[in-house]
C-alpha cells in the first residue's frame, strides 16, 4: 500500500526495494522482515542504535552478506543473490564503516584502483594504469574535488583518519554511482571534518540516490528527507525525518531523552 | 590499599591499534563503588579503553594501575585475577560452551573483607531468572538478550572488584534496558566499581555517578551527569545529540 | 567374509593408529591454528624414546609413557620459545615447524644412528587371536582399544572438565577466553603438550608394528593430515570417524586399486574440500 | 645513491662468484686418482650408507689410498635416499671433482637415472645398484653394472625348483619399482621355466606402513612365498606377518636383502628359518671373507652385509681395473676397457668375479637360511653356492635380451587368474 | 619525480648487473658452477611464480610443488614415453600446468588463510600420490629416465643460456605485469579483499587468473627442471619441494621480484655446497628456516630496504 503511493507520488520507478529482509545468527535474529522502497534520486537515512542491525542490514543490500529471507531488488532486477561485484556494475557503490582502504598504497593508487574497478582494462597484463589516460583524469578530476590531488603520493596509512575518511568516499565517488551506500560516512571525524563531509556529500549530484546509516542526528537530518529507525533487527519508524523525530518510541529508545 | 588511592587510575596512556593512533594520551580514575561512564561517538576509543584496561591491547606508553597495582603490562587472565571482569561490546558468548559452562569458566572466589555475599551460580541466576531455563543450551543458540545476560552473569562469577562494560544496552529493548540499569544500582550498592562505556547517552547518564566524554582518544570533558545533560554545546560537539 | 572381516579390521587398527597422531594434530591446529608439519617427526622422536626406555627398563607401558612426555616437554619447549612469538603469522608458523622437522631428524641421526630397529611388544600381546575362522593380531586389538580409550578419556576432558572447556573457549575465541580469567598461554602450552603427548605416545604404540625407521615421519603425516581435514580441524568426534574412514579406504584401496592407492586416499579428501572447506565436523570458517 | 645501490648488488654478486671459482678445482696435470663415492646418510637408505661408509674404511685400511703408484683421493656424495638427488649428485663428482671413476647407487632406479651421465661426460661408473637393463637392452658405452638384480634370483630358482621340489606353487611380493620387478621376475623367469607356478604376484610401495591390505589378499593355496625387500619393508613384513598368523603357514624364500645384515639385528625370530639368495652372506666360510668380516666388525660392532661387501668388492675391482692401466685412468677407454674385462680372483669376499663381456659380471650365488648360531646370533648361513653365475643364467645372451626387460607386468603370471 | 626516475634507473642498472653477471660468468668458471647456476635459475622461476601468490597477492600456497611436478611430469612423460620433440613437450607440460592448476584452483579458492594453506597443501599430496602411485603412467618410485635435450641444447652452457633467457623473459613479463592494471589489482587483493569487491571486482576471478599464472609458470620451471636432470621422480613432487620454494621467497623477500631469485640463489648454492663442510646439512637447513622465521620476515631484500631507508635517513639528517 505504502509502496503503490510513494511510488504513485513522483511517478519515478523505486529504485530500491527491499522486502521481507532477514538475517539471523544461529539464534540471534540480526535483522527481521524489514521493508524499503527508496526512490530514484531520494536521501535515506538509516538510524538506530548499536546492534540494532542496520549495517547487517547495509551489508545485505551491498552484497556482502547473504540474507535468511527476503529479497531485494534494484532498478527492478532481483539482486538478492548477486554477488557484490556485479552489482557495482549496476551503478550501486559503498563505503564503509571503519575504514577499509589498501593501507600500503599511495593515495593514488587507492583512487586509480577505484577507476579502474568498472573498466575492462582491469584485466590489461601489459599496461599500466596510469598509461590509461580516461582512468587517469577520472581519478585526478575526482581527487581535485575533494582537494586530495596534493597528497597524491602519500602511502594512505600514515594518514589522519580525517583524510582516510574522505578518501573512503572517494572510492565510491569515482566510478559515478547512481545509488550511494554510506555507512556512517562522519564516523570518528571532528566537527570541522564532518560539516566538510555533509557539505561535500550536498554537493554531490542530485540524481544520485543516497542510503546513508547514520549515528550522528545532526548530519542526518542534513542529508537525508527520510529517515528509518531500527532497533533489535526491526523496523520501529520510517517516514520523512520530522515525522520520525517526533516518533514517542523513537525519542524513547534513540534519541535517549524523553 | 583502595581507601587512599582511586581502584583503577589510568594514567596518560597512548594505544596504537594496527597502524592507527587511539588513544592518545588518555588519563581517568575510578574509586571504589563508583560508577563512571564513558561516552563519546563511534571510533573515538572507547572499546579501546577498555581494551587496553583488560590487556587485550597493551598501551605504547603511559600506565594503568588497579588496586594499587600496576597492571600495565600484565596478561589479560592476570588482570581478571586481581578483580577486573569484562562485559564485552558485542557479548562475545563462547558458542561451543553451553550456558552453564559459560558461567563457570570464570567462577572463581571474590575478594575477601567486602563482606557481601559472594557471586556463585546461584546467585547470579537470581538475578538473571531467564538464563535458568536455558543452561543447557549451547552458547550460540541463545537470542541477543539472553546473551547480554549470560555476558554479565559470567562476568559475575570472578566476583570482580571492578566491572568493564562495553556497551551492555546495545541492541536490548527498552523493558532490558531498564532491568539493565536497576541491575547496575544494585550492584553499585555492593561497592563494586565500575567503568560504563555507552552509547546510549540516557541510560549511562542515568546510571552514573561521573561522565567523561571522550573524543579522538582524550577525554575533553568530565562533570557530574547533570552537568553534562545541561550542557548542549558539548553533547552537540562530541556526541551528535 | 573373512576377508571382508581381516579387511575392515586392518583398517580400523590402523585407523587406531592414525587417529592417535591426528587428535594431536588437530587439537594444535584448533586452539592456535598451527599446522604443525613437525607433528610426524614427534611421532618418530617419540618411538626412538619409548626403545631406549624400554631398553633400560623392560617396561613397554613405561616406555609408551615417558615417549610421550618427553615429547610433551619438548612440544612445550617449541610451542613457548618459538612458535608464541609467530602468533597470527599463518605460514611463519608451517616455515618454522618444517625447520624443525629438518632439525630433529638429523638429531636423531646423530643420537640413534642410521639403524632400522624394532621393538618387541609385551608377549601377551605378541599372539594372534582367533574367533572362528577370523584370526587377527592381538596387538592390533589392543591398538584399537588403547585409542578407544584414548578417545573417550578425551572426550571427557574436553566436554566434563574445567579445563577442558577453558580450551573449548580459547578454540572459540582466545582473546575473550584471556578475559574471562582463562590463562591463555597455560592454556596453549597444555594443548600443545597434550598434543604433542599423543604424537610421541603413539610412535611408541606403532613401533612394534611399524618398527622404527628414518624416513617414518613423512610416511605416516599425510595420513593424519587427511584425516584433520576431512575430520574437520579441532573436532575430536571429526578425528575419531576420520580416521576410521582413512584406515578403511586405504585399506581397501590397496587391495582393490594398487595403482591408486594414495589417489583413493586423497580423492576423497579433495572431493570432501570442495564440499565443505571445513571438513565433514569442522565449524564453517 | 646509485652507487650505493649497485655496491649492495655488486658485493653479493662477487661473493656468489668468489664462493664458485674458489670451490672449483685448481687442475694440476697429473693429481692423485678421484674416485666419486655415492652413498645415502640420511632419509629411508641411511643405514645401507652406513654399511657402505664402514666397508670404505675397512678398504682404506687394507688397500691404502695408493694404486699403481698414484695417490687416489675419494670424493664422496650423499644423495639422501632420494633417487633425483641422485643425479644431481653425481653430475657434481664428473663436473666439479672431475673423478676418474664413480661408483654408487642405492635403489635399482638409482642406476637408470645416473647411467646416462655416464656417456655424457665420458666418464666410467661402476653402477652399484643392480639395474638389469643398463647390463643388458639399455647398455651405455661407460657404464657397468657390479651384477643384476635378477642374477642371483634365476640362480635360487634353479635351487628351489632342484632342492625342494615340493614348493611348486608360490605368490611373490615386492617393492614396486626396478628392483622389485627384477628380482621377481628374475625368481618367475627360472621357477616357471622350470615347471613351478607363480600364483599371485604383488607389488607395494616401499613406504607402505601397514601391510594388512595385502597380507589379507593371501592366496590360501600357496606353497610359499618369495619375498624382496628394500629398507624398512625387511622390519614391518616380517611383523606383520606374523602377527596374522601366517609365518609358519608357507615357506618363505626370497632376495637376500629381506635379512641382510644390515637389518638382521633389529629383526625378530620370525625371521628364522627364511631362505634367501644374494650374492654375499657373512658367513662365508672363506679367508678373504672371515678377514672382511673381523676387519669390519672391528669398524662397524656388527656383521657386514652385501651392502658392505659390494662396496669393498666394488672397490677392489675399481683398483684392480687401474692397476691393469698402470695408473693410467686418464685415458678412459683405456680405463674402462680394463674394468669391462677384468677377472678377479683372489681378494673377493664373495669369491671371485670375471667379466661376462656384456657389462656386468659372473660371480658366486649363495643360497642362505636364517638361523641362530651358539651364542644366539642370527646369521645368514650358506646352505648351498652356486658359482660362476652369468646375468643370463644358462639362456643365450642374444635369445634372452629380446625378450622384454622384467617389469610389472613382464613375466606375466599366466597362473595367476583363479 | 626525480626520486622516481633515479630509483628505476638503478633498478634498470641493477638487472643489467644482474645480466652481465649472469650471461659472462659461465665463460669462466667449471661446469659445475654453471650447473649450480642453471639450477638457481629454474628454482628462481619457482620462486617467482610462487611470490606472484604469496607476495604480491597474500596467497601463501603450500603445495606448489604440485604444479611444478606437473610440467615436469608432463614433460617427461612426453619426451621419454612418446618421443615428443621440445616444442610439443613444451606445449604439454603448460596445458596440463594449466589444467591440474585450474582444478586446484577451484578448489582451494573456497577457503582463506591457513584453511588455504592446509588445502593447497593437501592437494599437493594428492599429486604426489598420482606421481608415486601411478605406475603405468609415471613409473612410480622408478621415475622416469633418460630425457634427452635437443641436440642443440645438449651442451650444458647452452641450455643454461636457453634457461637464462626464459628466465629473463619470466622476470621481464613478472615486472611488466606486477607494474599493470592487473598487477595492481593483485596487490589491492593482498591488502583489502572487501574493498575490492565493494569497488566491483570479481575479486574471484582476479585470484583464479593469478593463481593460473602462477601455476603455469611453476609448470614451465618443471619443464626447465626435468630437461636439466634428464630424470623425474616422486621426490620432486613431495612436500619438501613446496617448502624449499616458500623458504627461497621468504628468504629473498616476498612482494619483490629481485627477493625470489635472491632466496633461490642462496639456497641453491648452500644446498648444493653446504654438504662439502659438514655432516649436518639437514641442520643447516633447518636452521635457515628457524632464523628465516624469526629473524628476516621480510626477507632479505626487506632488510636491505630497511637498511636503505636509514642510510637515506642519515644522509639528509
Amino acid at each position: 500500500m505504502e509502496q503503490e503511493a510513494h511510488q504513485g507520488s513522483n511517478g519515478s520507478a523505486a529504485c530500491l526495494k527491499v522486502e521481507g529482509l532477514g538475517k539471523h545468527f544461529g539464534g540471534l535474529v540480526a535483522v527481521n522482515n524489514v521493508d524499503l522502497v527508496v526512490e530514484n534520486g531520494e536521501r535515506r537515512g538509516i538510524i538506530g542504535p548499536n546492534g540494532a542491525g542496520k549495517t547487517t542490514f547495509f551489508n545485505m543490500i551491498a552484497g556482502e552478506l547473504d540474507p535468511t529471507h527476503g529479497k531485494v531488488h534494484l532498478y527492478g532486477e532481483d539482486i538478492t543473490r548477486l554477488p557484490t561485484h556485479q552489482r557495482t556494475h549496476l551503478g550501486m557503490a559503498r563505503t564503509f564503516q571503519i575504514t577499509n582502504l589498501f593501507p600500503n598504497l599511495s593515495v593514488l593508487d587507492n583512487v586509480l584502483l577505484a577507476a579502474q574497478a568498472l573498466e575492462k582494462s582491469k584485466f590489461s597484463m601489459l599496461r599500466t594504469i596510469k598509461s590509461h589516460r580516461h582512468i587517469y583524469q577520472k581519478a585526478e578530476e575526482m581527487m581535485g574535488k575533494l582537494n586530495l590531488w596534493d597528497m597524491k603520493n602519500l602511502i594512505v596509512k600514515d594518514l589522519s583518519h580525517g583524510y582516510q575518511r574522505q578518501i573512503e568516499i572517494a572510492l565510491a565517488l569515482v566510478e559515478n554511482p547512481k545509488v550511494l551506500l554510506l555507512d556512517e560516512p562522519t564516523a570518528g571525524l571532528s566537527p570541522a571534518e564532518s560539516a566538510e563531509v555533509v557539505s561535500l556529500l550536498k554537493e554531490l549530484d542530485a540524481e544520485m540516490t543516497m542510503l546513508i546509516i547514520e549515528h550522528d542526528m545532526d548530519v542526518a537530518f542534513e542529508l537525508v528527507d527520510k529517515l528509518m529507525v531500527m532497533h533489535e533487527g526491526e523496523v520501529i519508524a520510517d517516514g520523512p525525518k520530522e515525522e520520525v523525530r517526533a516518533n514517542q518510541t523513537v525519542q524513547e529508545i534513540y534519541l535517549g531523552h524523553d | 590499599m583502595t581507601d587512599n588511592g582511586p581502584m583503577l587510575k589510568v594514567d596518560d596512556i597512548h594505544t596504537y591499534y594496527g597502524d592507527s593512533y587511539v588513544l592518545q594520551g588518555l588519563s581517568l580514575e575510578i574509586a571504589e563503588g563508583q560508577v563512571m561512564a564513558v561516552l563519546g561517538r563511534n571510533g573515538m576509543g572507547k572499546t579501546t579503553l577498555i581494551r587496553s584496561i583488560i590487556g587485550f591491547t597493551k598501551p605504547r606508553t603511559g600506565k594503568i594501575s588497579f588496586d594499587g597495582a600496576d597492571i600495565t603490562a600484565l596478561q589479560p587472565h592476570e588482570i581478571v585475577s586481581l578483580g577486573v571482569a569484562l562485559v564485552p561490546q558485542g557479548r562475545r558468548i563462547f558458542p561451543s560452551l553451553t550456558v552453564m559452562e559459560n558461567l563457570l569458566l570464570g567462577e572463581k572466589e571474590g575478594a575477601a573483607g567486602s563482606g557481601e555475599e559472594p557471586w556463585d551460580t546461584d546467585r547470579v541466576l537470581t538475578l538473571f531468572p531467564r538464563l535458568k531455563e536455558r543452561l543447557r543450551n549451547m552458547g550460540n543458540q541463545l537470542s541477543g538478550g539472553e546473551q547480554q545476560m549470560l555476558a554479565f552473569a559470567r562476568s559475575l562469577m570472578t566476583n570482580p572488584k571492578m566491572l568493564l562494560l562495553d556497551e551492555p544496552t546495545e541492541g536490548l529493548a527498552p523493558l532490558l534496558v531498564r532491568a539493565m540499569g536497576e541491575t547496575l544500582s544494585k550492584l553499585k550498592e555492593s561497592r563494586l566499581a565500575i567503568l560504563l562505556v555507552e552509547q546510549n547517552m540516557k541510560f549511562a547518564l542515568a546510571a552514573c555517578d561521573y561522565v567523561h566524554v571522550l573524543n579522538r582518544g582524550r577525554v575533553v570533558h568530565s562533570s557530574t551527569p547533570d552537568e553534562l545533560a545541561a550542557n548542549e554545546e558539548i553533547k552537540s560537539r562530541f556526541l551528535g545529540v | 567374509m573373512t576377508f571382508w572381516l581381516t579387511q575392515i579390521f586392518n583398517g580400523i587398527s590402523y585407523g587406531a593408529i592414525v587417529f592417535l597422531l591426528a587428535m594431536g594434530l588437530s587439537l594444535i591446529f584448533g586452539v592456535m591454528k598451527v599446522i604443525n608439519v613437525t607433528h610426524g617427526t614427534y611421532f618418530l622422536v617419540g618411538a626412538y624414546f619409548g626403545l631406549t626406555t624400554l631398553k633400560q627398563t623392560g617396561n613397554f607401558f613405561l616406555a609408551i609413557l615417558i615417549g610421550g612426555i618427553a615429547i610433551a616437554i619438548m612440544g612445550i619447549v617449541i610451542e613457548r620459545v618459538f612458535l608464541r612469538r609467530l602468533q597470527g603469522n599463518d605460514l611463519g608458523q608451517v616455515l618454522i615447524t618444517m625447520g624443525f622437522v629438518l632439525v630433529l631428524q638429523d638429531a636423531i641421526l646423530v643420537i640413534w644412528g642410521p639403524d632400522p630397529v624394532s621393538m618387541d611388544a609385551p608377549k601377551f600381546l605378541a599372539s594372534t587371536g582367533r574367533i572362528g575362522g577370523f584370526s587377527f593380531p592381538m596387538y592390533r586389538l589392543f591398538l584399537i582399544v588403547f585409542a578407544a580409550v584414548t578417545a573417550v578419556a578425551l572426550w571427557f576432558f574436553e566436554s566434563r572438565t574445567k579445563v577442558g572447556s577453558s580450551v573449548r573457549a580459547a578454540v572459540d575465541d582466545v582473546e575473550m577466553a584471556g578475559g574471562m580469567g582463562v590463562n591463555v598461554p597455560v592454556v596453549f602450552s597444555l594443548v600443545f603438550g597434550l598434543g604433542s603427548f599423543l604424537a610421541g605416545m603413539s610412535g611408541v604404540l606403532a613401533a612394534p608394528w611399524l618398527g622404527i625407521q628414518a624416513g617414518l615421519d613423512f610416511e605416516i603425516l599425510p595420513f593424519a593430515f587427511v584425516a584433520i581435514i576431512v575430520g574437520g580441524m579441532g573436532s575430536l568426534k571429526g578425528a575419531v570417524v576420520a580416521s576410521l574412514l582413512v584406515g578403511i579406504i586405504d585399506n581397501l584401496g590397496k587391495t582393490f586399486f594398487p595403482e591408486f592407492a594414495y589417489f583413493t586416499l586423497f580423492l576423497p579428501m579433495a572431493v570432501i574440500l570442495a564440499i565443505r572447506p571445513s571438513g565433514l565436523f569442522g565449524r564453517a570458517m | 645513491m646509485i652507487r650505493k645501490r649497485i655496491v649492495f648488488l655488486v658485493v653479493p654478486l662477487a661473493f656468489t662468484l668468489a664462493a664458485l671459482l674458489a670451490a672449483g678445482p685448481a687442475l694440476a696435470a697429473k693429481g692423485p686418482i678421484k674416485i666419486g663415492l655415492l652413498t645415502s646418510k640420511k632419509g629411508v637408505l641411511a643405514k645401507h650408507g652406513s654399511d657402505q661408509m664402514n666397508a670404505l674404511k675397512v678398504f682404506r685400511e687394507k688397500f691404502g689410498d695408493k694404486v699403481a703408484g698414484r695417490d687416489v683421493k675419494f670424493f664422496i656424495e650423499d644423495n639422501e635416499s632420494k633417487v633425483a638427488l641422485a643425479v644431481t649428485r653425481v653430475r657434481k663428482m664428473l663436473t666439479r671433482d672431475k673423478v676418474h671413476i664413480a661408483m654408487g647407487g642405492l635403489f635399482g632406479s638409482t642406476g637408470y637415472a645416473i647411467a646416462p651421465l655416464a656417456d655424457r661426460y665420458k666418464t666410467p661408473i661402476l653402477i652399484w645398484s643392480c639395474p638389469d637393463d643398463i647390463s643388458k637392452r639399455k647398455r651405455k658405452k661407460y657404464a657397468i653394472t657390479y651384477f643384476s638384480c635378477s642374477q642371483p634370483m634365476h640362480a635360487f630358482a634353479h635351487w628351489v625348483r632342484t632342492a625342494m621340489p615340493n614348493i611348486k606353487k608360490v605368490i611373490t611380493i615386492g617393492p614396486d619399482y626396478a628392483f622389485g620387478y627384477e628380482s621377481t621376475g628374475g625368481f618367475q623367469q627360472v621357477f616357471e621355466d622350470m615347471g613351478g607356478k607363480v600364483i599371485q604376484k604383488m607389488y607395494m610401495p616401499i613406504n607402505t606402513v601397514d601391510y594388512g591390505p595385502y597380507i589379507g589378499k593371501l592366496r590360501k593355496d600357496a606353497d610359499a612365498l618369495f619375498l624382496t625387500l628394500a629398507a624398512a619393508q625387511g622390519l614391518r613384513l616380517p611383523k606383520q606377518l606374523k602377527e596374522a598368523g601366517l609365518a609358519n603357514k608357507y615357506v618363505i624364500l626370497g632376495n637376500g636383502t629381506n635379512t641382510d645384515e644390515f637389518v638382521i639385528d633389529a629383526q625378530g625370530d620370525e625371521v628364522l628359518g627364511w631362505i634367501s639368495a644374494l650374492i654375499y652372506s657373512a658367513d662365508i666360510q672363506t679367508k678373504d671373507n672371515q678377514d672382511f668380516v673381523k676387519a669390519f666388525v672391528k669398524h662397524a660392532k656388527k656383521d657386514p652385509g652385501y651392502y658392505a661387501e659390494g662396496y669393498y668388492g666394488g672397490l677392489r675391482l675399481i683398483y684392480k681395473a687401474i692397476e691393469v692401466v698402470n695408473g693410467n685412468v686418464e685415458d678412459k677407454d683405456k680405463f674402462f676397457a680394463a674394468l669391462k674385462n677384468l677377472k678377479v680372483a683372489k681378494g673377493m669376499p664373495a669369491g671371485p668375479r670375471a667379466s661376462d663381456g656384456h657389462g656386468t659380471f659372473k660371480m658366486n650365488v649363495y643360497v642362505r637360511m636364517v638361523m641362530k648360531d651358539e651364542t644366539g646370533k642370527k646369521r645368514n648361513k650358506v646352505l648351498a653356492v652356486i658359482p660362476n653365475v652369468s646375468q643370463f643364467w644358462n639362456y643365450k645372451p642374444d635369445e634372452f635380451m629380446k625378450k622384454p626387460p622384467y617389469s610389472r607386468d613382464y613375466p606375466p603370471c599366466k597362473n595367476c587368474a583363479k | 619525480m626525480r626520486g622516481e626516475l633515479l630509483a628505476t634507473r638503478g633498478r634498470v642498472i641493477a638487472i643489467a648487473a644482474v645480466l652481465v653477471f649472469a650471461s659472462v660468468s659461465p665463460l669462466f668458471v667449471d661446469e659445475f658452477s654453471v650447473l649450480v647456476l642453471n639450477q638457481c635459475l629454474i628454482w628462481g622461476v619457482l620462486a617467482l611464480s610462487l611470490d606472484l601468490m604469496l607476495g604480491y597477492t597474500g596467497m601463501a600456497s603450500l603445495g606448489h610443488a604440485a604444479y611444478f611436478g606437473t610440467g615436469a611430469y608432463a614433460t617427461a612423460i612426453m619426451s621419454a614415453t612418446y618421443g615428443a620433440s621440445f616444442g610439443e613437450a613444451f606445449l604439454v607440460a603448460l596445458i596440463a600446468a594449466a589444467v591440474v592448476t585450474a582444478i586446484c584452483a577451484l578448489v582451494a579458492l573456497r577457503a582463506s588463510d591457513v584453511y588455504f594453506l592446509m588445502i593447497t597443501f593437501a592437494l599437493a599430496m594428492l599429486i604426489w600420490g598420482l606421481a608415486y602411485r601411478w605406475d603405468s603412467m609415471t613409473g612410480g618410485e622408478n621415475g622416469i629416465a633418460g630425457i634427452d635435450r635437443p641436440l642443440i641444447m645438449e651442451d650444458t652452457i647452452t641450455y643454461y643460456y636457453f634457461t637464462l633467457v626464459v628466465a629473463a623473459g619470466v622476470f621481464l613479463f613478472f615486472s611488466v605485469l606486477v607494474h599493470s592494471c592487473f598487477g595492481k589489482t593483485m596487490v589491492g587483493i593482498r591488502e583489502s579483499e572487501s574493498r575490492m569487491r565493494a569497488l566491483g571486482y570479481n575479486v574471484w576471478l582476479h585470484k583464479f587468473i593469478i593463481y593460473m599464472i602462477s601455476g603455469i609458470f611453476s609448470g614451465l620451471a618443471g619443464f626447465l627442471w626435468v630437461y636439466y636432470n634428464s630424470y623425474v621422480a616422486p621426490t620432486d613432487v613431495e612436500l619438501v619441494t613446496s617448502f624449499n620454494a616458500l623458504l627461497m621467497v621468504s628468504l629473498g623477500g616476498p612482494g619483490t621480484l629481485a627477493g625470489p631469485l635472491l632466496g633461490s640463489t642462496i639456497f641453491v648454492i648452500l644446498d648444493n655446497s653446504v654438504n662439502m663442510f659438514t655432516e649436518r646439512s639437514l641442520t643447516v637447513v633447518g636452521c635457515i628456516y628457524i632464523v628465516v622465521v624469526l629473524f628476516a620476515p621480510e626477507g632479505i631484500m626487506g632488510f636491505i630496504k630497511q637498511l636503505r631507508t636509514k642510510v637515506g635517513e642519515t644522509d639528509n639528517g
